[in-house]
């Protein structure tokens, strides 16, 4: 099968390996061991390709300034780890290489690699607004319910959980009133991937046609059910995602809607009947649920370093590798066949039923939505700080999305 | 005495009180990393363990090459902490005792720069410091750390406050400026020296979004980089293994305070210059 | 060699002259002591010459050679300063061996310096303390050990003994002396003591306002003042000076009247000058209670025991005189008769208050 | 030969010249960089800078982001003068003149949490202050009190990240202090004393004053590094929210730069902000220094 | 009232024993001197009563209460520190006023003292500097205008005027006592100036080591002192004292003999002691060139000039002797003749070093 020019790599490599950097923002509680075990066993079995592991603090946001201050030298690692949210800015601004591209050039028999092992509207959500395969999807997460049973039954409520949102605010109320504890919480981070769960779910869009959209009549309503429970009924709470999540786990919260990544978090930390339930949709519309999680992309800068980004990658795509992947972190795994796999999860799953609440609802899963342009992080600011508003009462729920839509999109058309 | 005893009395419930609340973090600290997850979260405030267990620091010692950490840690810090006060010796003493052009105005210059934010600062010298080819190495962590007036300052404003006729003496024996700063003004300015020395030491060691910038590798990690590997806002934070990094970081400066206790507050104790 | 000279030297303070065009001489290895009223610039004078005070105008020379730009440590100087400036944070031995050791003295001669100067300045058994352990005249005494050890060319001191009992200072003077006359350092001594002064100095140098009155052997000085300030500042009790004007071969003050000898006339003559100021000592003053001729007669108006002597205070025409005697028999408000000694008068002129000078017979 | 005044400034020029070097090219340079920076429109990374003139400076002046930001830094520096400057003054003072017994004690333990990272301090006041189900909530709970969510609160949100810096930056400030009252000759102290001046008047008149150059340098550094220092628990527990209500000028220059990638923006506002500060040294030096005393 | 009482008290410094069993009585509204050689714990003293210093063991009475736990502002007490202790931010006139605008003394009232103190301590002009811009005695001057502004019962002066010339001493020293004889406040004053001392007193305590050695008025101290440590440190020059046995009627020293009028030798016998310790002060010590029967004779080493008198010292079988006269005619190694005024001597039991008492015809 080997070409001349994989007969060149090979013998450079006798010589030395060459070595390339693979930056993640994966801690050692989110999977960092997992990479680490994938790099050294690839670092083992590759006679050519040296793979240098960077851990970066702070998450995505932390990783894309740090390659920012890289790029600014020159200089830039072979494979970088980009969350979905940044999909746009990243090939905007940043040099990358579609796989394809690499596989076409030097792998010929990789050719069907990506088509085959990947379903499409997986692969799409690696695709920017050109339509460009920026990079292909690493991990895959989804907004699930995580629910205290304790509480649901201390409550009188069904232990199953709510099915839709409708129900889901007739629950936290009910556990206010009955136990005097919070019924629901909504994780608050740094960005707008749960709240367009909760819109588009009901029929609102974020963006239209390069357009904010979410202050449409189904994404206020969406919003006032939520800023309810918060502002009116105080059955949800408001605060930070950290305290929220510690709430939840020390039982003082009865729901928790957050992503599928916090599963070992809270399985490990949770001393009550906890479970974990497919996110609610709104009353007969279907789910729309962001994919969280990351893409694999390119950004090496010579020949020689996209081949073995590529070798790497085919690697860490593996359905031994993915599996791995899977779970050390708890996201979904975003090839096929992995999930049923002997050699992949199928045990794994059997045994971590919290992992269902996931991988069941992946037909609904829809992408994160950016918003473009240069602007498109202040916009993301923005209906982050209207959430704030929002839920701190200042201002009501169709007052603030429509401020902020109107905001957004002078931003996004300077 | 009777009198004196009530009224001190109070104060001393005052300052008990205060002391117990500055003190209960690290106490927290320490009694959770000896607790498993799950008696973190269910029982935060018991502060003695149920279940006392070294799993936490277990696992960081297996997840970590936590000795070469902490002994870089240590290396920037102490490497930091004697480039900026000895120079700063210098600089506050050349500002105190020499008259030359441009005096004032080259102080004040120098002393604006506490004002500048780090992150004014921070790319451009990233910029440099990969240029000179110190990214992932413990010397880009040290180099623009050096560059900190806060030491001047404090040094130079008590350098102001030892009488003049002192120095004078040092002036009629000829003493030579290097050994008139040895033996006169930094004695009579340790407490300053000591606090500077300190305050470089304490932000050298906890220094975090710098390292983070530079530092790529695990050896080349230094403690609060090491803590970030526990912390993950999606992952959630492993708070126990978290506190049991807090608790080893905190270690070497709070054992090195202890050490170095007496004699420190001995040293500002009697720092009466004109006692 | 080590004359140390000012030519015309101001030293200004902002508006301030503290020390107004001096020129004055200090012989190579005298002992000149200054003296005068407190902030009349004494201690500023010694520290333009040890350098540590810049010099508004005029020229300090220094061994012969211009100084004014030779940096204080070149200059060869040890010195007491008038607050002791003692390094706090060294023991009495640190601080009195700092500057040798600073020098490179040799490690026996340090021993035997610092052993010598304890026991001069009887300072044994404290050589552990810290200046703040010490009490007030022990600091002093370090100062001026400190300063003693060194062997310098020049030697200035700024009150060294003022916080010291009377034996103590005694006993540390002649020490001085003796250490001045191993090595002939050109002394500058500031002090208040006039028995210091007349004992230890070669010569006094006197300033009032910083301005040089009079320098002179203290013979001279209190014998031959110079002008009214002098005969005033110089001796305990202050000399008496009243107004009295020539008239008819007398001094007439108020109302009495005074016959001058011969000696006295011709010099008055001479100074073309009818109103004077008229000085006698308090010790030159022979009180009698019986009436004596041309003699002025005054009123006792109190008395002061001063343990070996006695301060008589009387008034002549509205005039407070001092008189002292070994012996006292009088009381308030006794009537009593003053002749001077005319060998120990001194007239002033008194519109520039400069001395007449003395009859030829009395300089002799 | 050169004369001495000379080769006293050569001298002079020595002894500053290690830092003027570190200096130069960790500060004034990338300061340099930053104000030209300022000037343009960037995200860092494009080949392509934007030069936009005094826009961004326009922009930031227009934007009541600003003023909400500086409305929030002013907040920040004056709880942190009373908690870290004035109430350190107190306790050094209280320390040094009115306590006997126990001393020691306090000094040591009191200095204890400055060794302590604000990132750790962070998470641990996170959890401690949790209003849900934190050992301060459960201790309320008890007494039937419900504490608010602070970290979604503002202006409270402002008072407790502020209460969580000084608790690392208090005892540093407490021993530096002590360090300058000490300096305060115990003569001068007791001629007061023996006035019978009361504890507080000799505070104010005397150990105050005499201690001011100590003073002045914790009351710039509890400005400056306090601001520093509280951008790490805002970027840990807040992120500048609930809508920018906890953000400071430190915080929300990095925001614009490493959040929202608005290079150009950012410089602007780190260069307002270094211009702002710089105005306080400037009055510092003229109206403050005036009373500060100094023996040289 | 106002009357201080000393029980037994000690003060340590570490092993150090500065005040050893301090028994004294201070008189409400007397004027104590506090007298003894440096280091001997004079400024301690003056610490305890005010309050400043703790006492190690014993009582302290003020007022008739006892004050042990009294703190220093409670004793209404107006001090003057031997190192002045002036507020340095301050300048003169604050430093003057501080104290009593902090008590709300009226405005009117405050100007008024502090104008009256300027001019007592020649202080107008100096009211806008700061103490580092005074001279030494311009800052001691300032010192005590702090204190003299205080109207308290209780006033401690530690050297107030070391630093001060003569003529302004003299000044000052009378204006305080004028002070005093207006509010009778209990004054307590260190100095080391006997005239000071000898003026100012109602008493004299002297003290050495930290033992008290004798109080007594100035008179007594000095013409009938307790021992020979208050023989010898009273008076300038110091007395002489030289060892002497007692022998049929006479005193031996070395080979000669003085033969003892009839007062002393019954007081000699009284006190069953052959061994003595023989003073006599300078000044009461006759010099004749020509012999003299019943005298001892000596050789004259040198003399030193005072100004005003002469200092001659002499040796008489090894022993060195200082006479003082006002005239002066002998020279180094002339022969004289010296024979004690015997109203005048003092002996002293060799072994306690207490004086034998005064025959009874001396003390009528
Ligand atoms: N802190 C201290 N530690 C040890 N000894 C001390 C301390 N302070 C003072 N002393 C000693 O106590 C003795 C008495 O001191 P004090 O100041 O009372 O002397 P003084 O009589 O005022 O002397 P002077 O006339 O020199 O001022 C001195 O010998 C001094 O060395
Ligand atoms: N920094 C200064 N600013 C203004 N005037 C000053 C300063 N320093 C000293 N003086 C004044 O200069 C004059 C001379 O001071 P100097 O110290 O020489 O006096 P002195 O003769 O030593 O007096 P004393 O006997 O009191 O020590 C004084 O009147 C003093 O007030
Ligand atoms: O699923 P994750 O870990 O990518 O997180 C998704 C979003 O970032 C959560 O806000
Ligand atoms: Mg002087
Ligand atoms: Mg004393």
């Amino acid at each position: 099968v080997p070409g001349s020019q994989a007969d060149g790599g090979q013998s450079a490599a006798k010589t030395e390996k060459i070595r390339i950097e693979y930056w993640h923002p994966n801690a050692e509680t989110q999977g960092g061991q997992t990479v680490e075990k994938l790099v050294n066993d690839f670092n083992a079995q590759s006679e050519t390709v040296e793979v240098v592991a960077r851990f970066n603090p702070d998450m995505y946001k932390g990783l894309l300034q740090n390659l920012q201050a890289e790029v600014a030298t020159g200089k830039s690692p072979a494979v970088v780890q980009v969350g979905w949210a940044f999909l746009d800015y990243f090939s905007n601004n940043f040099d990358y290489t579609p796989p394809q591209e690499i596989i076409d050039t030097y792998f010929p028999e990789d050719k069907n690699f990506i088509k085959d092992n990947f379903l499409p509207n997986i692969l799409d959500l690696a695709k920017n607004k050109e339509n460009i395969q920026v990079g292909i999807p690493y991990s895959l997460s989804t907004p699930v319910l995580y629910i205290n049973r304790d509480i649901l039954r201390e409550a009188g409520l069904d232990e199953n959980g709510p099915k839709t949102w409708e129900e889901l605010v007739a629950f936290a109320n009910t556990i206010k009133e009955k136990t005097g504890k919070y019924g629901f919480y909504m994780q608050e981070p740094a960005d707008n991937w749960a709240t367009q769960a909760l819109l588009e779910s009901n029929g609102a869009r974020m963006m239209t046609d390069g357009k904010a959209s979410f202050a449409s009549e189904e994404g206020i309503q969406a919003y006032e059910a939520y800023a309810d429970m918060v502002v009116k009924t105080k059955s949800a709470l408001h605060i930070s995602w950290g305290e929220g999540v510690q709430s939840f786990i020390d039982g003082n919260v009865g729901m928790l809607f957050t992503t599928i990544a916090q599963r070992a978090n809270v399985q490990k930390g949770a001393a009550f009947d906890v479970a974990a339930i497919n996110a609610p949709s709104w009353q007969g519309k279907p789910k729309r649920l962001p994919a969280g999680g990351c893409f694999l992309a390119i950004t090496a800068q010579t020949e020689e370093e996209k081949k073995a980004a590529w070798e790497f990658e085919r690697y860490l795509y593996s359905i031994e590798s993915i599996a791995e992947w899977t779970k050390g972190t708890g996201y979904v795994p975003p090839r096929k066949d992995v999930a049923t796999a002997e050699n992949g999860l199928k045990q794994f799953l059997e045994e971590n039923k919290m992992m269902a609440a996931a991988t069941t609802q992946m037909d609904g899963v829809v992408s994160w939505t950016s918003f473009p342009g240069d602007a498109g992080l202040q916009a993301e600011q923005v209906l982050l700080d209207t959430r704030d508003q929002i839920l701190g009462g200042k201002v009501s729920a169709r007052d603030g999305l429509v401020a902020a839509q109107e905001k957004i999109n002078q931003l996004l058309s300077q | 005495m009777k009198i004196r005893c009530t009224a001190e009395l109070k104060w001393h419930v005052m300052l008990g009180l205060f002391v117990a609340l500055s003190l209960f973090p690290i106490v927290f600290a320490i009694s959770s990393s000896f607790k498993d997850l799950n008696e973190a979260y269910q029982h935060a405030f018991g502060l003695i363990p149920r279940n006392p267990t070294l799993g936490n620091y277990m696992q960081v010692f297996t997840r970590l090459p936590f000795l070469q950490i902490t002994g870089n840690t240590f290396f920037i810090a102490a490497s930091v902490t004697l480039f900026k006060t000895i120079t700063a010796i210098f600089a506050a003493y050349a500002f105190v005792y020499f008259d030359f052009k441009y005096k004032n105005i080259l102080y004040f210059v120098l002393i604006s720069t506490i004002f500048i934010p780090f992150t004014v600062t921070m790319i451009p010298n990233y910029l440099t410091i990969s240029k000179l080819g110190f990214s992932d190495k413990l010397l880009g962590v040290i180099l623009p750390q050096l560059s900190d007036a806060t030491g001047i300052f404090l040094i130079r404003q008590a350098m102001r406050t030892i009488p003049p006729s002192l120095i004078e003496v040092a002036k009629l024996e000829k003493t030579g400026h290097f050994k008139t700063l040895k033996d006169i003004v930094v004695p009579l300015v340790k407490p300053a020296v000591i606090s500077s020395a300190i305050l470089f030491f304490i932000n050298a060691w906890n220094e975090y979004v710098w390292p983070v910038l530079i530092l790529k590798s695990k050896e080349k990690f230094t403690l609060p980089l090491a803590l970030q590997l526990f912390i993950s806002a999606e992952g959630g934070t492993d708070f126990t293994i978290a506190m049991a990094v807090s608790v080893m970081t905190m270690i070497i400066p709070l054992t090195l305070y202890i050490i170095f206790q007496k004699y420190i507050i001995n040293t500002f104790a009697s720092s009466g210059i004109k006692g | 060699m080590k004359e140390i000279v000012f030519e015309n030297v101001c030293k200004h303070y902002g508006k301030n002259l503290v020390v107004n065009h001096l020129n004055l001489t200090i012989r190579a290895g005298e002992r000149l002591i200054l003296l005068g009223p407190s902030g009349c610039g004494k201690s500023t004078t010694l520290r333009i010459i040890s350098g540590l005070e810049n010099i508004s105008s005029g020229k300090l020379y220094m061994g012969g050679k211009c100084v004014n730009d030779v940096p204080s440590g070149d200059r060869n100087i040890a010195m007491v300063f008038q607050n002791y400036a003692l390094f706090p944070h060294m023991t009495v031995e640190e601080n009195i061996t700092y500057g040798l050791k600073v020098h490179k003295v040799p490690k026996g001669d340090i021993e035997e310096r610092l052993k010598s100067a304890l026991q001069m300045l009887r300072l044994e058994g404290l050589e552990k303390r810290k200046p703040k352990e010490l009490s007030g005249g022990q600091r002093q005494r370090v100062a001026l050990a400190r300063a003693v050890v060194k062997r310098s060319d020049f030697f200035l001191l700024d009150e060294p003994l003022s916080n010291l009992d009377a034996q103590l200072r005694g006993h540390a003077r002649k020490e001085l002396v003796k250490i001045h006359e191993m090595y002939r350092q050109t002394f500058v001594y500031v002090t208040h003591d006039q028995v210091e002064a007349m004992t230890i100095g070669d010569r006094v140098a006197l300033m009032n306002k910083g301005v040089l009155q009079m320098v002179d052997t203290p013979d001279n000085v209190y014998n031959r003042p110079a002008n009214v300030f002098t005969a005033k500042f110089i001796g305990a009790p202050a000399a008496n000076v009243l107004d009295a004007d020539y008239w008819e071969n007398g001094l007439i003050v108020g109302k009495q009247k005074l016959l001058l000898p011969e000696m006295w006339i011709e010099q008055v003559k001479k100074s073309r000058s009818n109103e004077f100021a008229f000085g006698i000592r308090p010790e030159h003053i022979q009180l009698s209670k019986a009436p004596i001729a041309n003699a002025f007669k005054g009123r006792v108006k109190y008395i002061e025991n001063y343990g070996n002597r006695f301060g008589i205070y009387f008034e002549i025409e509205g005039n407070e005189i001092i008189a002292m005697a070994d012996e006292n028999d009088l009381s308030a408000n006794d009537t009593v008769y003053f002749q001077p000694d005319f060998a120990k008068i001194h007239l002033f002129d008194r519109s520039t208050t400069n001395s007449i000078g003395y009859p030829k017979e009395l300089i002799g | 030969m050169l004369d001495f005044r000379t080769k006293e400034k050569i001298i002079a020029y020595l002894f500053i010249l290690p830092s003027f070097t570190v200096f130069s090219l960790f500060m004034f340079w990338p300061l340099l960089r930053t104000i030209y920076l300022s000037f343009f429109s960037w995200n860092m990374i494009k080949p392509t800078k934007t030069f936009v003139g005094f826009d961004n400076y326009a922009a930031l002046f227009k934007d009541p982001l600003t003023y909400k930001v500086m409305g929030n830094t002013l907040a920040y520096i004056l709880i942190l003068l009373i908690v870290n400057c004035v109430a350190p003054y107190i306790l050094s003072f209280i320390l040094s003149a009115v306590i006997k017994r126990g001393k020691e004690f306090y000094k040591s333990v009191i200095f204890l949490p400055s060794v302590i990272s604000l990132v750790v301090g962070s998470i641990l006041y996170l959890w401690i202050l949790n209003p849900i189900s934190g050992p301060l909530a459960i201790i309320a709970k008890m007494l039937g009190i419900t504490l608010p969510i602070w970290s979604k609160t503002e202006g409270l949100v402002i008072v407790v990240l502020s209460i969580i810096t000084s608790w690392k930056i208090f005892g540093y400030n407490f021993i530096v202090i002590l360090a300058g009252v000490s300096g305060v000759s115990s003569e001068v102290i007791e001629a007061a004393k023996l006035d019978h001046v009361p504890l507080h008047r000799i505070f104010l008149d005397i150990v105050l004053p005499m201690s001011s150059a100590t003073g002045i340098y914790v009351f710039v550094m509890t400005i400056v590094q306090g601001l520093q220092y509280v951008f790490t628990p805002i970027k840990v527990i807040t992120q500048g929210g609930p809508d920018n209500g906890s953000s400071n000028a430190i915080y929300n220059a990095y925001q614009e730069a490493f959040v929202l990638y608005r290079t150009g923006t950012a410089s602007a506002f780190a260069i307002v902000t270094m211009g702002l500060f710089v105005l306080l040294l400037i009055l510092e030096f003229k109206f403050v220094e005036r009373g500060v005393y100094y023996e040289n």
